[in-house]
This record gives structure tokens, C-alpha cells and sequence, in this order.
């Protein structure tokens, strides 16, 4: 079958599977667990992931023609973006073949969901500073302490959990990655407000919860590096959605914008015409990394100046919106002021615009590295968090 | 031209400060009004008096110390009518009213100031007035029908209130219909009024943006990240020194503009305008950044930072899109 | 859409690119126009016949290869007649003249273009061009009277050139008065040449930004300050960062404008007035920051920075003012 | 004789005095040379400077009191800035008192010249990684290196030159400051040329100058506490400045543009209100740091704020004018493409805008220190300049 058959089948096939209307109604868990596990059966989950595992051992090209495919469809499968996209690669990747054998199939056929527990309120930017405390006990380990920024956690039947095992050595030496049963009684999940009243985040709290050895991911105190994995596989899944752009239907978007304000006015259209010029240029630039993709060359990196450049205008496009609406823009629910509350949610959410300038200035143009005053400090006598 | 503070007005910002510091600080802000803080406000301190004649009961202060003051209640987000109250004061002052001014001076009445949208007839006030500031907890009405400033009870007949769901959690509008509601003719306060409430939102900008500074400024000195304190980082205290830079301008401004108000009234149309361009965009522009220099804890409802960042953006848009300022100032140079 | 580039264009890249490297090199730009260089850079690599059809002896290429030409002639601000003479190329494309063309795809003729100012009579062609890139350079003139494009011997009679002191001292602009100058029509284009135009300039810029960062980013790795290479102070790396990104916005929409210059009629005007709006812009503001990031070095007149900081401003008023492609896209829009 | 009656007769001698028309054009160090030695036999030389050494011995009300009266004239006292404002107060603060008895009368009398020489190709921001070396030779001492940024050195009779004198202990602990005599044969002043094609800085070059200890300024290896009281001293001569805002006649000043502009465009009067906006916004800031002043409150580091801002402002202002004014303007030797062309200097010179930030941050917000990487190194295992 070549690409093209593929693509066709996988078209048709969505055509007649992807929930709409009522059916998409209902408990959504159950309708995406539904959705998930026809998805699996039709061999559309998992297609470049190990045969052996549950996958479908097929090429990138195969999974670019789905997601291709895929494009106009809105697929319920946001619950395991966490699996899919992060920790079912790293048990691939880093795991045992018994972790392998227990986890992946259930992943990709949607019967068990995962998140990542990595955040902590000590340790956004700097996640190698955690102090989650993992300890031996008998052949298992002891967990206290907390997590943060943990998305789908509610739902979640496992956690990828990177805890502190040694605090004798350097930050980065001293981290063990566990999979932790997130039904356990010691676990408490509880929702996390945003600026924006809305709650798609958590704080996970742990409280001597019990993980036997053989959940544990890679050697003792090697979780940075099984770490650093997972953190690929999120930067790749972040790359295959770049190019995808703003949404039209956006309340701040120029197209909202247009209908709504006095044009006549020709400041209006001046700030309008900005607004189209720093879309256009981000669009172009993201169509470009797509291109660019598609040809084989990954973004890497550069991704980052993607990310960072979209962050900047979702505040910059909010803020001008609403000076451009005026007092009405901030009182009785107004879209705007809705759209502007979430506005700082991308710079701040997978990497600070700081971080991401680090990185660009880094990574793509390849500039000294700051000095590093933390790399040889045992932990325990490093300053972590939030402390005078 | 005067723009540093009187020994006087630093002792009145250190009272007020003080005061608020422990009424009402930046994390009370969130649990809205509290009629007992602003009762103790105006009794305590007279804030509500500060620019009321001393014929009516008032200090008889000016807009110098009136800034001082606003300065501080921004800073601490203070709920309630008290802005709204000190709008309709400035109306009062130009169409002087004893039994309003003497009740907002003794802090036993507050009151808000709406712009056009109503008219008088034989049988009251008409009209719908869609957003009016704290217009909930205020008492009476200041409004504008033709050139006339009238005064309405807002607990009277032919009043509908309906509160709003803003930007801002921390202070409230409301949408007022008045449908036949009496009004009383207080006199044609001239243009001037929102010149000087222009001047008073630009004082209470400062504040905000000042206590948005400071916050970050001092966690920048005790949050961590790769074994450094953040405000160590280039990348955050550049940025901090270019919001310094702001504040620095806009209190000049504020000041500037305060001392227009209350002695060069040919000033005071140009330096207006200047305040709310300049400082309503400063205000926002450090109430962003330091909520984007928090990190993700910024974006959590728990921290006070949206608290401040949704306020700078209410107050930049309060008197209209911002871009009338400027065309105020294009007017103004004759451009 | 085509955003990236083709093996052969990529191959094309190279070729001028080495080929500068060694005959034109930014420090030889402020001794001004070489016309050894100028003539084999048409010889050997027939730049001047890219986009000339091969009917007339040229190369038949297209905008997307103009555009990695530019580029690169961009990025070691190369001076002389190069970009006058596309311009003058790009009119000749839309009203064919084959001893013009042939002239120019064999390299010896150049041309440049001129705008409205001038009117044609019985007596020849008349009127004053104040400022007409490379005009001291160029040997032919092409300009508009009325409707109609005319070619005009600028070694010819009626013709005065008066050198101008330019801002850019690697390319110069003359003053030139028509008497009566003999002119010959040529045809009448349409619109589409002012945004082709704009399209080829938007790709000298974006290889001026380019050349600009990388000479910054090079010598932060090499610059030490306080015993750190100065790279690695986030006060530079951000700024380099942020400078990058308008590199990569910039070349996407300069391929984007190529691309719609080739295939897509009705995108050219939107694509070429984004160009100009977006990339004009970028290319002052990364050639300003990189000359403010060397440090005082960059404000001597030996070191080349001024020069990136002079050509980029003088290419982004080159077409006029910039807001007139904010207008047009305003209008574009529908506005 | 009250403030008031110092004031106006200050007033009145300058009307009298200061050259104009006629008397202020021929050979300009002649005019300056001849008004400076008036202006010391009338008392108004070194107002605050003891009169042990040449100087008034009044206090800084009457400095004041006659920088109020003398901001109406245009006084030719250029050339003698550095001696008197930074080079002049070091000797009186740090040196010896055959040195003080020696140079401060001829100084404060005009008759003669100085120069600083500090800053260094390898060494701008970062001063204390200066090369140029002073070796003892005999009694004294025998100096070779390269100084650049120097201002009026083309006619100096005397530098004060900060050198290395030990490479063998960290960069600030190996520094001596001495008094070099500009005339020696050893000495090469070379104009540099800056990027708007004026030499208003000098390159100097010293080749085996050799210089008598008694011309040491301060103990051997200890230059650099010397010259914080030369940079001391220059940020208060500076901040003495503040409030002088920019110049109304400048090219691109908003009375200016609105001269030559099309104001029927908004979109012009848009930015006029804007180049308006911000310059008022300095301006006014610039009133209340002098008012400050006035009321005895030094501005210290914030007056960093006020140059950074000055510097920020004078290039948006010829940047906007090029863009508003447009092809005219940098072609015919245009004032705009002038003005542009000098614009960054502000931003270059006395620090750029980083390291004012770098002020601003330390010293006004009291951030902590960026780590040092170079306090205890040896100069000689020290990266200093441009190197790989």
C-alpha cells in the first residue's frame, strides 16, 4: 500500500470512527477510551512504536500520513497526549521488558492513563532541583512530597514520577524515575486554579506512598538521564504540532477584530495592520518549520524561537484587543478579557520566555553557556526553591 | 513646577501606608469590599475628605496629596468605592453640593461619576449607563444629562442595578438603568472634571505599578533557579531595570500632573492626557512583566499577581480606548 | 506554498556566496563600486542575466532564485549598480526590450530605475529625479512619464548627475535633471513591478540582517568581559535570541513573497507589502542592536558595523517612507 | 554677601565676560585658555576646592548658585571638563601635596590641559582588565600600551593614566594610577574616527614613556581604588548635568519635525504624540532628579536610569524621524541622516545600556551580583579582550 492508499484508508476511516454529535456526548473519558481503543484495533495507535510491544512498527512517513489524515478531524485523545506523547515512549526507551510488556499495549489502546510528574513548586525552570524524596524501603521505596503543573493527573491510572533518592551528590546525580500506581491511598490529586478562574492543571501531593523496585525506570539515581528521554519525546511531540498556527476563531484574532471595532478610524487600522503583520510572519515561519519537517530536517531547537515567538504574540494580539475595545473589553464576560487573563498562560507554561531564550541563544547559536555555580554542590547543600 | 514631596505629604503617605498595610494588604483585595476598612479609611485618616473644602467638613488638601494617597490605595488594590467616590468628589468640587460633600468628607456616604447616556425629562432621569465604577456599592449617582451634573440615590426608585462580572476581581462596575429616577440639579462642572479624574486613575496607576515592582523586585532576591537567586540573572534584572526606568517616569508624571491640577490649570489639559498615556501603558506593561517573571506560579489564581495585572489593564482602558489620550495630546500640540 | 529552498537554489547560494566571500567582502564595501567585481560577478556567475529570459541571453530563473542572489549581494553590502540594475530588470520584464536585456544579461549595460517626476514632450524627456540608486553608476535610466516607461542614456544628452552624500557610503544615490534627454519608449508596465520591486528588496535586506547577526554572534564568542566571553551573559544571549527570531520570521516571509512572485499573481501584493513592512523593519532594528552590542568599537568608523546600520536604514525609507506599505496592506485587508 | 547677591553678581561678571561674537572665534584653546584664567582671577574657578590649593573654599550652595547663573551662557570651558571634573578632584582627594601644589592652580587657572586615559581597545566595560603595563625602571617608571577613548588628549599637557604594574595578583590588585606628561616623545595622540566621520575621541600610544614616581598617584598597585574616586567624581559632574534634557533645536525633535512633516496624516501625528510622549516622560523625570538635587538628595546610581533612558530615547527619535521623514533623509547630507549616524553614541559611550542596566539592577533594586568569575584569578591566567 503506498502513502497516498494509506493516507485514503486512514481518511475514510476517521470519516466513520472520530465521535461527533451525540456520540460525542456523554462522560467524555469513556468516549475517548472508546475512540482509543478502535483506534488501536484499526492499527492507527502506536504506528511507528515496536510490533513487539504493541506497536505497529511502521515509519515516520506512515504516522505523518495519519496525522496528515488527521488534520481536519478533532480526535478526543487529549487524555493521552501525556502517554503518547511522553512517558509510553520512555518506557520504550528506557524501560524493562517486563515494564514494557505491562504498560504499552494499554496505553496505546487507551485502557490506562498516564501523566508526568516531574514540576515541583521549588522547581519549574530548574526541574533537577526537585526534592521529592524517594526512599529504600525493603525492595521498595517510600515517597513524600509534592508535584505541580501535572496535567490530566485526575484521570491518570499512572505517573511518571521523578523523585530524589540521593542528596550526598550534585542535583542531577542524586534522581530516580519511578512509575507510580496513581490509585495508591497515599496520593492526593487536587485541581490547581489558573489566573483565568479555569483549572486544567494539578498539584499532586504525596504521602509515604509505596512503589515496588520494579517499577523503578533505569538504574538508581540515573533518573536524570531517563529524564532528559522524556523531555525529548515532549520536545518532538511539541515539533509535529508546530506549524499548526493561531485559530481564526480566536476573539482577539484579526478576522474577530474586524467585525467588532470602528475601522474608519485610521489608528484602528494601523494597530490592526500590526497585528496582521506579526501574525503573518509567525504563520509563515511556523509553515516553513513544517516544510522543513516534511523535507527531514527537524527543527530541533529552533522550535524554541516557535514557541517563544507565539507566547509574545497571544499576550501582545490580547493586550492590543482590549485597548483596542476599550472599557468594555474588561466587564460583563467579555471574550477579550477572558482571552487576556489566559494570555500569559503559553510564556509561562513548558519553559519561561527566559528559558527559551536561553535555549535559542544556546542551541541554535551556539553562545557560551552561563556559568554553572550548581554543578558540583552536593544537593543538600545547594539553595533550591524559594528561600532568603 | 513642583515634583518632590512636602515632609507633610511623605508623613500623610507613611499614615496612609501604614494604615493599609494593615487593614487592607494586597492578599485582602480579593475578598472584595470591606465597608468596615473604608469606614475606618475616612474616619481615621479622612481620606475621603482630602480634597473636600474645609466648609464642608474637608481637608481642603489638594491634588498633590490627594496622589499620595491614591498612590497607596492602588498599591494594596484597595476595594470598594473609593476611587469612585474620590471621581464624583472632583465632579462635587466644580459644582459644589454641601449636603454630598459633607456627607462623603464625614466617609457616611460614597458615591461613583458616569458619563453620558441619560437625559432629564419632567419626570426624571432616563437611561442606561452599561458600565459604571463600583456602581454597586455606591450610594449616589453623579451623572451627566446635557450640561447639567445631576445626583440620583442609588437605593431610589427607578434604579436598576445589575452587577458585572469584570476583569477585575477586586473592584466591581455595574450596569445601571435608570428608568424616570430622580435626579438633583447640581450645577455645569465644566471640562475640567475629567481632566483632573484622568490625573487621580494616573495616581492610583502609579501605586499599582509600584507595588507590582517592588513584589517581583523582592522575590527576585529569595526564588532559586540553578543555584542562583533569578534577580542575579541578566535576563530578569535588565528587564527589572527597564521597569524601574517606567516607574521613575510615571511617578515625574504623576507628580507633574498633580501639580497641574492644583496650580497651572493652563497645564493641566496637556499633562492629563500625558498621565493616562504614559502611565495607564507603563502600569500594564510592568504588571505584565511581573507576572511573567514569576514563572508558573504567577499564573496561578492563588498569587496576587493576576490581582495586579488585571487591575493595570481595567484602570489603561477605565476612561475610554487609550488612544483618545493621544488624541487629546495631538489636539493639544495642535499637530 | 514554497518556504524552502530547492538542492539548486541551495547550490546558487554557495556560488555567490563564495564567489563574495573572496571578491567582495563587507570591509572592501567602503571603497565603494568595483566594476572588475561588477563584471564578473555577471561573467562568471551571470547574476545580472538571472531573471532575464533565455531568449534574451539570461538564465530564465525565477524570484526564488533572485532572491538567494540578493541575499547574498546583501550580505556583504555589496556596492555598485547590482540591486539598481534588478530593479531596472525587473520594469524591462514587463515591457521587453531586447537590446536593453541582452545588454544586461551579457553584463554590459546597467540600468536603474526611477519613479514619476519627469514628463515626456516633442523635445525629449524632462523633469528632476532627486535621488536615483547607483545613478552616478548606472548607464541606462529607466523612467516613468505618464503611462509609459522610457530608456534614457544616462552618458547621453540633456542628462545632469550630481552625486549625492548619502547616509550608506557603500552605495550611492544621484541627483539627476532631464533637459530634454532623448528617450525611448519602451512599453507600459503595470503595477506589479513596484511590488516586485519591493519583493527583490526585501531579500537584500534579509541577507543584510543576516550578515549583521552573524558578526555579532561571532564576536560574542570571542569578546570577553569581567572574564566571561560576553555570548554568555543573558543581557547579550536574549538579546541575540529575540534578533534571531526576526531572522527566521524575516526569511520565511521573504521565500513567501519569492514563492508568490513566481506562482501566485494574487498574493504578490500582500506578500511584497509584508515584506517590506515586516523585513525593512527587522533589518534596521537587528543591524542597530548588533552595532549597540559590540560595544564602543561598533561606533569607530573602521569597524564595519555602521556600515550594516547605515545601508539597513537607508533600505528601509529606500521605497519611501515605510508607513505607505502599512497603508497598502490596510487597504489590502479592506481595512 | 548672600546666595541671592552671589548669584546675580556671578550673573553680571559672566554677561561681561563670556566671549562672544568677535572675541569667541580665532584659535578656540587661545579663547578658552584667556576666559579661564578671568574666571579664576574673578573667584569662580574650583568654588568648592580648598583654597590651600588654588581653590574658593565655598560650599556647594554657592556652586549651585553659580551653575544657575551661568546656564544662560555658552562658557568655552570644554577642553578643561575632564581636568575639572574628574582628574582635578582625584589629585586633590589621593595625591601627594608637592603633587596638589604642582597642578591644581595651573589646572583651575587654565593654563593647563588634561586628559583620562583609562579605557583600552581590550578593556571598555570592564576597565580593570587594562594592558597597558608600567615597569619600574630605576626611580621610576617606564610605560608602553594603548588608550582609546580619550577626550580632548589632542591638546592635554597631562593625562591620568591607570596601569598595570602587577600581573602576578587578581586584575584590580595589580593597577597603579600615575600623572603622565602628554609631551614626552613617547606619547602618539591619533585621532579615531567615529561612525558619524567626526574625531571627537583619540587613540594615545605610549612607547617607553617614562614617568618619575613622584607622578604616582596613590600606592603602587593600588590604582584602582584611585580611579573609583576619578569615576566617583565623574558620575557627580555628570549628574550635575541632569536635568539639562535634550536640545529643542535637534534635528529630530518633535518642534522640528512638525515643521517639515505631513501632519495631515494621523498616522504621522500618531508617532509625533509618541516621540512627544516619551520625551516629556525624561524630561520630567530629569526635572525631578535635579529638583532632588536642589533639595540635597543626590541621585546616585539613578541617575544610570536617566542615561540609559537618554540613550534609549536619542536613538527612537532619530530612528523614528529617518522612517517618518523617508528617502530624504539619508541622502543629500540630510541633518536626519546626521543625527541618526551620531545617535548610537550615547548609548556606547560612559557605559552602554547593559551595563547601566547591570547599575540600575545592583545598586538601585539591590539585586544580587551576577556570580564573578574573574575576582581571584591572576591577571595572567585572566581572559581579557578579544580572544578565541
Amino acid at each position: 500500500m503506498d502513502l497516498a492508499d494509506y493516507q485514503r484508508a486512514a481518511r475514510q476511516w476517521l470519516e466513520r470512527n472520530v465521535p461527533s454529535g451525540e456520540q460525542a456526548g456523554g462522560d467524555p473519558i469513556a468516549v475517548a477510551k472508546d475512540f482509543m481503543a478502535r483506534l488501536y484495533d484499526a492499527g492507527y495507535s502506536g504506528i511507528t512504536w515496536p510490533e513487539r510491544w504493541g506497536g505497529q512498527g511502521l515509519t515516520q512517513q506512515e504516522e505523518r500520513a495519519f496525522n496528515a489524515a488527521a488534520r481536519d478531524f478533532a480526535l478526543p485523545t487529549y487524555v493521552f497526549s501525556i502517554g503518547l506523547g511522553m512517558t509510553g515512549p520512555t518506557i520504550v526507551d528506557r524501560g524493562t521488558d517486563a515494564q514494557r510488556e505491562r504498560f504499552v499495549r494499554p496505553l496505546l489502546r487507551g485502557e490506562e492513563i498516564w501523566c508526568q510528574l516531574f514540576s515541583e513548586p521549588g522547581a519549574g525552570s530548574d526541574v533537577a532541583a526537585l526534592q521529592t524524596r524517594a526512599e529504600r524501603d525493603g525492595d521498595g521505596w517510600i515517597v513524600n512530597g509534592q508535584k505541580v503543573w501535572t496535567s490530566v493527573a485526575q484521570h491518570a491510572d499512572w505517573g511518571l514520577l521523578l523523585a530524589r533518592t540521593n542528596v550526598d551528590v550534585p542535583k542531577h546525580k542524586g534522581l530516580t524515575m519511578f512509575v507510580v500506581d496513581m490509585h495508591h491511598p497515599g496520593v492526593t490529586v487536587r485541581p490547581l486554579k489558573d489566573m483565568s478562574g479555569r483549572s486544567n492543571f494539578n498539584e499532586i501531593f504525596f504521602d509515604d506512598v509505596h512503589i515496588p523496585d520494579e517499577h523503578r525506570v533505569g538504574d538508581v539515581d540515573d533518573g536524570w538521564s531517563v529524564a532528559v528521554t522524556t523531555l525529548l519525546h515532549e520536545r518532538l511531540s511539541i515539533s509535529a504540532g508546530v506549524g499548526m498556527g493561531g485559530r481564526k476563531d480566536h476573539p482577539a484574532s484579526l478576522e474577530a477584530l474586524r467585525r467588532t471595532l470602528d475601522t474608519s478610524d485610521p489608528l484602528v487600522r494601523d494597530e490592526l495592520v500590526e497585528l496582521h503583520i506579526r501574525s503573518r510572519a509567525l504563520d509563515l515561519f511556523n509553515r516553513r518549520l513544517a516544510q522543513e519537517t516534511e523535507a527531514g530536517v527537524f527543527p530541533g531547537a529552533r522550535g524554541s524561537v516557535a514557541k517563544l515567538l507565539l507566547a509574545e504574540l497571544t499576550l501582545f494580539q490580547a493586550d492590543l484587543a482590549t485597548r483596542l475595545a476599550g472599557p468594555e473589553s474588561v466587564a460583563g464576560g467579555h471574550p477579550l478579557g477572558a482571552a487576556l487573563a489566559m494570555a500569559p498562560g503559553l510564556a509561562l507554561g513548558g519553559g519561561t520566555n527566559e528559558i527559551m531564550r536561553n535555549i535559542v541563544g544556546d542551541r541554535v547559536l551556539n553562545l557560551p553557556p552561563e556559568p554553572r555555580v550548581d554543578k558540583n554542590v552536593p544537593f543538600k547543600e545547594l539553595k533550591v526553591g524559594t528561600q532568603a | 513646577m513642583k515634583l518632590v514631596l512636602s515632609q507633610e505629604q511623605r508623613e500623610l503617605r507613611a499614615a496612609v501606608r501604614d494604615f493599609l498595610a494593615a487593614a487592607s494588604p494586597p492578599g485582602k483585595a480579593r475578598q472584595g469590599y470591606d465597608p468596615q476598612v473604608y469606614a475606618r479609611l475616612n474616619g481615621e485618616l479622612g481620606l475621603s475628605g482630602l480634597i473636600v473644602g474645609e466648609e464642608y467638613g474637608g481637608a481642603g488638601a489638594g491634588f498633590a496629596e490627594l496622589a499620595v494617597a491614591l498612590e497607596e490605595t492602588g498599591a494594596v488594590l484597595l476595594p470598594g468605592p473609593f476611587l469612585a467616590t474620590v471621581f464624583a468628589t472632583i465632579a462635587l468640587t466644580r459644582a459644589p453640593d454641601k449636603e454630598l460633600l459633607s456627607g462623603i468628607a464625614e466617609g457616611r456616604l460614597s458615591a461613583t461619576l458616569a458619563g453620558d447616556g441619560v437625559t432629564a425629562g419632567g419626570d426624571g432621569l432616563t437611561g442606561t449607563l452599561p458600565r459604571v465604577l463600583s456602581g454597586m456599592e455606591a450610594d449616589v449617582l453623579l451623572v451627566t444629562a446635557g450640561s447639567g451634573l445631576y445626583a440620583v440615590d442609588l437605593t431610589g426608585p427607578g434604579v436598576t442595578r445589575t452587577p458585572l462580572d469584570t476583569l477585575d476581581i477586586t473592584r466591581g462596575q455595574a450596569g445601571i438603568v435608570l428608568d424616570g429616577a430622580p435626579g438633583r440639579l447640581l450645577g455645569e462642572p465644566g471640562d475640567e472634571v475629567a481632566d483632573l479624574v484622568a490625573v487621580a486613575l494616573a495616581a492610583e496607576q502609579l501605586g499599582v505599578m509600584r507595588a507590582a515592582l517592588d513584589a517581583i523586585v523582592a522575590y527576585a532576591k529569595i526564588r532559586v533557579a540553578f543555584g542562583r537567586y533569578i534577580g542575579s540573572y541578566q535576563g530578569v534584572k535588565h528587564k527589572l531595570a527597564d521597569m524601574h526606568g517606567k516607574l521613575e517616569q510615571a511617578e515625574s508624571i504623576v507628580r507633574y500632573a498633580a501639580w497641574a491640577a492644583d496650580e497651572a490649570a493652563d497645564e493641566l489639559p496637556g499633562a492629563a492626557a500625558l498621565a493616562q498615556a504614559y502611565v495607564g501603558r507603563a502600569c500594564f506593561e510592568v504588571a505584565r512583566d511581573h507576572l511573567l517573571l514569576y514563572g508558573g506560579i504567577g499564573y496561578t489564581w492563588e498569587h496576587d499577581a493576576h490581582l495586579y495585572f488585571k487591575r493595570a489593564k481595567t484602570d489603561e482602558v477605565l476612561l475610554g480606548p487609550p488612544r483618545i489620550h493621544r488624541a487629546r495630546i495631538a489636539e493639544l500640540l495642535e499637530l
